[in-house]
């Protein structure tokens, strides 16, 4: 005689409602009587429906893994085993998607068919940090899933004290504002890292994030420490007669009011012949106009990507945004996609020797000031690093001569370059 | 018995494999967007070539069949492929214009409401709460499901002035980012410690030393090496919780919801914003959550009548004004909405400019 | 044979260029052979050549005062007195002007009068603070030189811990932003704390400034512990006629560049009938459309001041700028500039009962917060006092409903009574 | 002998009595201005009255006889009545057109120039120095002379995008405020502590108090109660100074002067902003302090240039962004621009708003 379904009565009133309910999905596997999970799953929605009533979690952690690796497992166990025994463990494997997240139905299908083998048929499309999420595993399916996932072309996720799961942005695939080769870069770093990602030995969790631009649909720059956003660095393109076209179309108040007057940096005027003013000085490639008039007007030609560090959440220090080490890396060449790994080796070669205990790479900048990180990392100072110089007279500026004088020579090597 | 498994590094795999032919054909060559119907993308490449993306909001905690279902209508009406957005929405790609209508109207017969392109609010970035974690304060699955019934025409609709983006977070680690609107756990009284079992589960330095306030002392109770809480200095932040689960942070009375608002990753137009406290002491009520639904309700209502096109949230906000805003949601203004943590003082008006 | 004057190489090349020349004032005065003070102002160029020579600094400071204050004279004796014995005590009086520096002749040569006759000949219009710097006299020449000053109907300035002099700008006497009576509002104030500044027994210094709108040619906001700066809480005044005469005048792209584009909020835009578009929500009052077409837009009828705590210069704790306490006080009836007295005593109570020694009132709020000062003062928090509420989570908010039950009350009486 | 005199507290003087007639006559009612040419304003009231302003440049250091050629000026030529700003200007109203032309010659014909109105490089608001103070590291007056005869063109005309407010500061007390150009003193290296003097003039814990870095610390020297400073913490303020004069902070040498841009104190389109430093390090020389001179000229024609109308220094370079800033000026960016003071991770850019 099959187990019996728990009775749900606040979970089932988030069946109602136009938008997809988990609660019909959890009972759906519950309710799968020929699946190996039906069981699990009904225990699961008891305990979850203990929750809803008590307003209490249940889980806690502990230690599960597969060999070789030392994370990638979420181990979950029941502090509510005694009375909810087929679902007193409840791992997640964090399984890394195709760059983009990208997927044949085929591939799902298979996905599925594994997980339904050894799992509890729920997975999360995708968690916050970009990893499909399989919700739901015995300590015991653990090792031989992983291995038929891992057969398939996939492999498992970061979590602790390592490198994490990456996301990009869907950039080249299909936006027009992309301004680099955004699965291929981040393909690149994180596949550099996967002994940090699947044997963390860092201070603490690091992360990669990779927008294609300004817009930065990834939210690299407050939710990763390594933040590879995309910009330009000549003048943005403007085709005038399509911005005529607009003009034509929307109105002189619509481009006054919705595209001159929003520039960040009233680098956009309104010729008196309808024409688009552009004063490419005062032009911080925000997108804006580029958004509101795609069809007029493009990034520039000399693109590449602007590196942001230290974006992170609250704990500890309060939450941090990214704030810009390298200015502008031009990404074309096979030598300049290298040129990224390498600065991101050795900002996570800083990152290992210089970081605290359960310090994430903002707090330590925090703690120990951009230019020693810069020195350290073997970057060179810019301007656009700040927003702005200091206020504060409280420095001893002896030595000021001998930095100048390094800045001259840069400036001057950088002149004879051009 | 077999060898032992070894596993294969693979990392991160190719997506080209995985993608639409048509998106791979014309990599990084897109020339323009439009949007011809909300939940419908149409971007065109140098090529000439088209390719309409039709967006449906998922519940992100997908079962198997669920995701066999999007299957299903992938190979019937979307050349078999999809992708899925940071948001767990979902996206077919199709090359042929007369393919979009069938497409919208499967995905909404199936139950999946399509939207969420464009000025329209895009699901809520979700974490795991009661289903999975170990430290939640509330349920993520459940807010966002009652979030979402209530907002489903701004889902569905592109009145918006520019996009919406929520975030919600289960305990006061966030995990959900910044949102222009944020429900997070706000935790209201300092933890309630089990001594029996600091001494066996928490390493009583490394605890001490997470703590941002450090509110955190070793001290003997009952004879055992335990922890003390300085309760005056303690901010309720749950930061020792993970790291000690006898520091209970977590209370089904005093564990209350916070709404945020503001906070923007872009750099467009204006630089990236944190967001900011509007309410809290927001009862941490499901299976619905009605009262923090309502005050999204009403920050959405209220921005949708008084925001100008493009503004997002906080950009918003920044022309009208913080007390307006105030006004305008109904909102009470308290001494906890000015900040405290380090460097407030630039939290302040430091201007004479003055809104009334 | 009178004292020979001293060779002042380095002085001398000051004389030159077309910038009226203080060394040759400083000759003046020490080559007036018939005057008393010839002799003194000789040594003082002699000290002040040796300064430019060694790039060093001889004076020091010492007690002098006048019966009766603690403060006022700022005591400066020499450390070169054996080669410079006549300039050995070169004391500055502060002396108080008229609010707004008016002067007739007739005044300004009395006051140089009775200088001529105790001090140097040399004064300084004005310090920084504010005030006549007489700057040159001898211990002995004080008390009777202050009896004159103070027998024409001039008094002491502020010095050491005490409220100091105070500026207002020109204001209503000549300037059409005027929001306010500075000049009323100053007198009233500064004139309330006498004790306080001829007596210092603040826990440090307490400086007042007075600007008639958010120009702030008082330079209020960064330069006092409490700025008073004018506003209004109405809309502005825009008269349309005045604006198309500006267009028209002007052309299109001025309007669109110079106004609209640099309003701090878009609140403006230019409508296709080339009058201004105003929005009332969104204007913070910051006075740019104002002071660029000042035929055409004024600040509103319901006229009165913002006030702000807090500003000072670098010590200790980095410049601060003044922060808003008090979004908005009407100031027209004489109840009005009562209740702006009635403020400024109870600020200044709470500085003496709460601030540290040598501490300023903006480092005691650094220390203590925002809202501890307001419940002290009895002020009522408004949103206008931040420029955003609180983005970190680290706050206990148990109280919640309290707090939020006295904002309601509050906006419930408020819409009451209007 | 006399009784004490007891003084009149008298306080702040009525200002009635010594304003011009046709100010008082319209005292609060005025209505517009304009600028009939560099130096000269014009005012009209409700009434219809009008009153032109005359303003041109003192050495604010004046000697009487100086004071007595003004007022003779006044006399001649406006009415009997004068007023300084708060820059140490001097101001002639006149309510006849006929009487400015004159007005301005003889000024000019008395060397006072003319100018210093509207969109003018005006006095420099300007300390004490050498002549008189007794913490200087450099002189005032002498810095102002030699910049304001190598400004003097920008002072006469009104050809700079906006108002240039400039000011100095003879220690790192900085007694004048902010600028959108500031020539202040910095000195490079700890003070040198005469421990003899310790003892008998200084109030150690008052002392120790003060330092912003807690770098000072009490201490036995030759087994006199003295003081000691932690070179490596020392950040060379001088705050130190006042209260201890046996720790000489200035040096002939190492006191050198900073430059600094973009302090505004108007609400006006902007918030207020401190100023920030663009150049250090340079020699702090008598009589001309030609190094000073020379960067300070490049800045105000680098603005000049580049700046629109209405754009303060802070507003221009807001626009065009640090790096050109850099770049158009010609000076060095170095490791000693960025902030480390409280807070300064609030200074670095958070965004990817960049420059090129
Ligand atoms: C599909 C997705 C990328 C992906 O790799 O999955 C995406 C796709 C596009 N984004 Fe995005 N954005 C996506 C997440 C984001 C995020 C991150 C997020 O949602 O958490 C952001 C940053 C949000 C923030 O600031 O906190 C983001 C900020 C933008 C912006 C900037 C909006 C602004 O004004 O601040 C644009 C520009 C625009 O709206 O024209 C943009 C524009 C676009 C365009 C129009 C780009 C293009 O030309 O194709 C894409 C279509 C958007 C639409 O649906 O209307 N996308 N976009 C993500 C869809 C998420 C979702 O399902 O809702
Ligand atoms: C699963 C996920 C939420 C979700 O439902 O999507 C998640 C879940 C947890 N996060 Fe997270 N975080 C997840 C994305 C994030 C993000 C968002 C991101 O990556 O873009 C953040 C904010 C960005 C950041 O990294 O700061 C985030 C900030 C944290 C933090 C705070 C870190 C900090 O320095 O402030 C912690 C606590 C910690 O690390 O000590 C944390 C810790 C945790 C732990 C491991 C809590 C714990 O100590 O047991 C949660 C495990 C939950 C579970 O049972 O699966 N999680 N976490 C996300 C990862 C899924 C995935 O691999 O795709
Ligand atoms: C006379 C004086 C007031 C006084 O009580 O003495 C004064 C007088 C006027 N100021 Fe001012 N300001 C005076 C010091 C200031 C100061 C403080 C200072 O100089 O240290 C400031 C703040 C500077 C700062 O932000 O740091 C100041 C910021 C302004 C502004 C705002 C400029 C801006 O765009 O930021 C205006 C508005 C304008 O320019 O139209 C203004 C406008 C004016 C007007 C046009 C107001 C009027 O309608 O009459 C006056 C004529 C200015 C002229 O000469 O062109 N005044 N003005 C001060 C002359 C000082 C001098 O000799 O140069
Ligand atoms: C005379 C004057 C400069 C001038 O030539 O105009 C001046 C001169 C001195 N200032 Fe000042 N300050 C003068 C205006 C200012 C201002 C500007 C203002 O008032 O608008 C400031 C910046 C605003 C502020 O108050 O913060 C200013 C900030 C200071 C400070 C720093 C205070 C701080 O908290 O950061 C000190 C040091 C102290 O108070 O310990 C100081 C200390 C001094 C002392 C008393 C230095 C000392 O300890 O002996 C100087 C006496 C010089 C002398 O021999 O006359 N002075 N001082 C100004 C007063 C003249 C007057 O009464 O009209
Ligand atoms: S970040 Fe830029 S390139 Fe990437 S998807 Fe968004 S808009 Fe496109
Ligand atoms: S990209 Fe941004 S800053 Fe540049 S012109 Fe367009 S709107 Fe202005
Ligand atoms: S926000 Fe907190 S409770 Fe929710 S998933 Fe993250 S760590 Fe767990
Ligand atoms: S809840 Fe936060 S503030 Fe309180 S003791 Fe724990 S870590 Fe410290
Ligand atoms: S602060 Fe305003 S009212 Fe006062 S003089 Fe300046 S512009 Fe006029
Ligand atoms: S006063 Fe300032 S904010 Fe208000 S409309 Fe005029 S320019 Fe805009
Ligand atoms: S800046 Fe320093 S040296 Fe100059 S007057 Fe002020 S306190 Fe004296
Ligand atoms: S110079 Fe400044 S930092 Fe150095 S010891 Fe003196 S007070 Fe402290």
């Amino acid at each position: 005689m099959s187990k019996e379904m728990p009775a749900t009565p606040m979970l089932d009133e988030l069946e109602s409602g136009p938008w997809p309910s988990f609660v019909s999905g959890l009972k759906r596997l519950a309710a799968a009587e020929d699946k190996p999970y039906a069981p699990m799953m009904k225990d699961l929605l008891g305990q979850l429906e203990r929750s809803y009533e008590t307003r209490k979690g249940y889980w806690k952690g502990g230690t599960v893994g597969v060999r070789g690796y030392g994370a990638g497992v979420i181990p979950r166990f029941s502090e509510l085993a005694g009375e909810f025994p087929d679902s007193a463990e409840f791992h997640t494997l964090r399984i890394m998607p195709p760059a983009g997240m990208h997927y044949t139905t085929d591939i799902l299908r298979q996905l599925c068919d594994i997980w339904e083998k050894y799992g509890s048929g729920l997975v999360a499309l995708h968690g916050q940090s970009g990893d499909i999420m399989f919700q739901g595993i015995r300590t015991a399916n653990v090792q031989p899933c992983f291995e038929e996932f891992n057969a398939l072309g996939f492999d498992l996720g970061g979590a602790g004290a390592g490198v994490r799961t990456s996301i990009s942005c869907v950039g080249a695939a299909r936006c027009e504002q992309s301004c680099f080769d955004e699965a291929r870069a981040m393909r690149m770093v994180v596949n550099a890292f996967l002994d940090e990602m699947h044997r963390p030995s860092l201070p603490y969790k690091f992360k990669f994030k990779f927008s294609g631009c300004a817009n930065d649909c990834a939210n690299a720059i407050q939710r990763s420490d390594f933040a590879v956003i995309g910009t330009w660095r000549d003048d943005l393109r403007i085709d005038q007669d399509e911005v005529k076209t607009y003009v034509a179309k929307n109105g002189r108040k619509w481009m006054i009011d919705q595209v001159i007057a929003m520039c960040s940096t009233r680098a956009l005027s309104l010729n008196d012949d309808d024409t688009l003013a552009f004063d490419g000085e005062s032009c911080v490639r925000c997108m804006h106009c580029i958004n509101a008039m795609t069809k007029a007007i493009k990034p520039g030609d000399e693109r590449g990507v602007t590196i942001l560090l230290g974006g992170k959440r609250t704990l500890k220090i309060g939450d941090q945004m990214g704030t810009v080490i390298v200015p502008f890396l031009r990404l074309e060449t096979d030598e300049d996609y290298e040129k990224l790994l390498d600065l991101a080796r050795r900002v996570v070669d800083f990152f290992v020797e210089n970081a605290l205990e359960h310090e994430r790479i903002g707090e330590s900048i925090e703690r120990i000031g951009l230019v020693n990180l810069l020195e350290a990392v073997g970057l060179e100072l810019d301007p656009n690093m700040v927003s702005h110089p200091r206020t504060n007279s409280y420095v001893r500026t002896d030595g000021w001569a001998e930095e100048a004088a390094k800045w001259r020579a840069r400036k001057g090597s950088a002149e004879a370059a051009d | 018995m077999a060898e032992p498994h070894i596993p294969i590094e693979s990392g991160v795999p190719d997506p080209f494999p995985y993608m639409h032919p048509v998106l791979k054909r014309n990599y990084g060559t897109w020339r323009w967007h439009d949007r011809p119907r909300p939940g419908v993308l149409r971007h065109v490449a140098a090529s000439g070539e088209a390719v309409w993306t039709v967006k449906a909001g998922t519940q992100r905690q997908l079962d198997v069949f669920t995701v066999r279902l999007l299957c299903a209508i992938g190979d019937e009406c979307a050349d078999g492929f999809m992708r899925f957005t940071t948001r767990s929405n979902i996206e077919f790609m199709v090359t042929d214009e007369a393919k979009v209508a069938p497409l919208v109207a499967r995905l909404e017969a199936d139950g999946f409401p399509v939207g969420g392109t464009g000025n329209s609010v895009s699901m809520i970035s979700h974490t795991q709460g009661w289903l999975h974690c170990d430290i939640p304060g509330t349920d993520a699955s459940g807010v966002v499901k009652a979030l979402m019934d209530a907002m489903i025409h701004e889902f569905r609709h592109e009145e918006m002035p520019n996009k919406v983006k929520i975030t919600t977070s289960c305990c006061q680690i966030n995990c959900g980012g910044q949102g222009d609107i944020a429900v997070n756990v706000q935790h209201t009284k300092p933890p309630v410690i089990n001594h029996d079992l600091v001494a066996q589960m928490c390493e009583r330095p490394a605890v001490v030393a997470r703590c941002p306030v450090a509110a955190i002392r070793p001290a003997m109770v009952n004879g055992k090496p335990s922890l003390e809480v300085d309760e005056k200095k303690c901010v309720c932040c749950g930061a020792c919780y993970p790291p000690c689960p006898p520091m209970q942070i977590n209370d089904p009375e005093h564990s209350k919801l916070a709404i945020w608002v503001g906070g923007k990753h872009s750099s467009t137009r204006t630089k990236p914003t944190f967001h900011k406290l509007v309410a809290a002491g927001i009862p941490n009520n499901p299976p619905r959550w009605p009262e923090a639904t309502d005050i999204v309700m009403k920050i959405l209502h209220a921005y949708k009548a008084g925001a100008r096109p493009w503004e997002r949230m906080s950009e918003w906000i920044d022309r009208i004004g913080w007390p307006r805003f105030f006004e305008v949601t109904d909102l009470p203004f308290t001494k906890f909405h000015i900040e405290t943590w380090r460097g407030s003082r630039a939290s302040l008006n430091a201007s004479a400019q003055l809104r009334f």
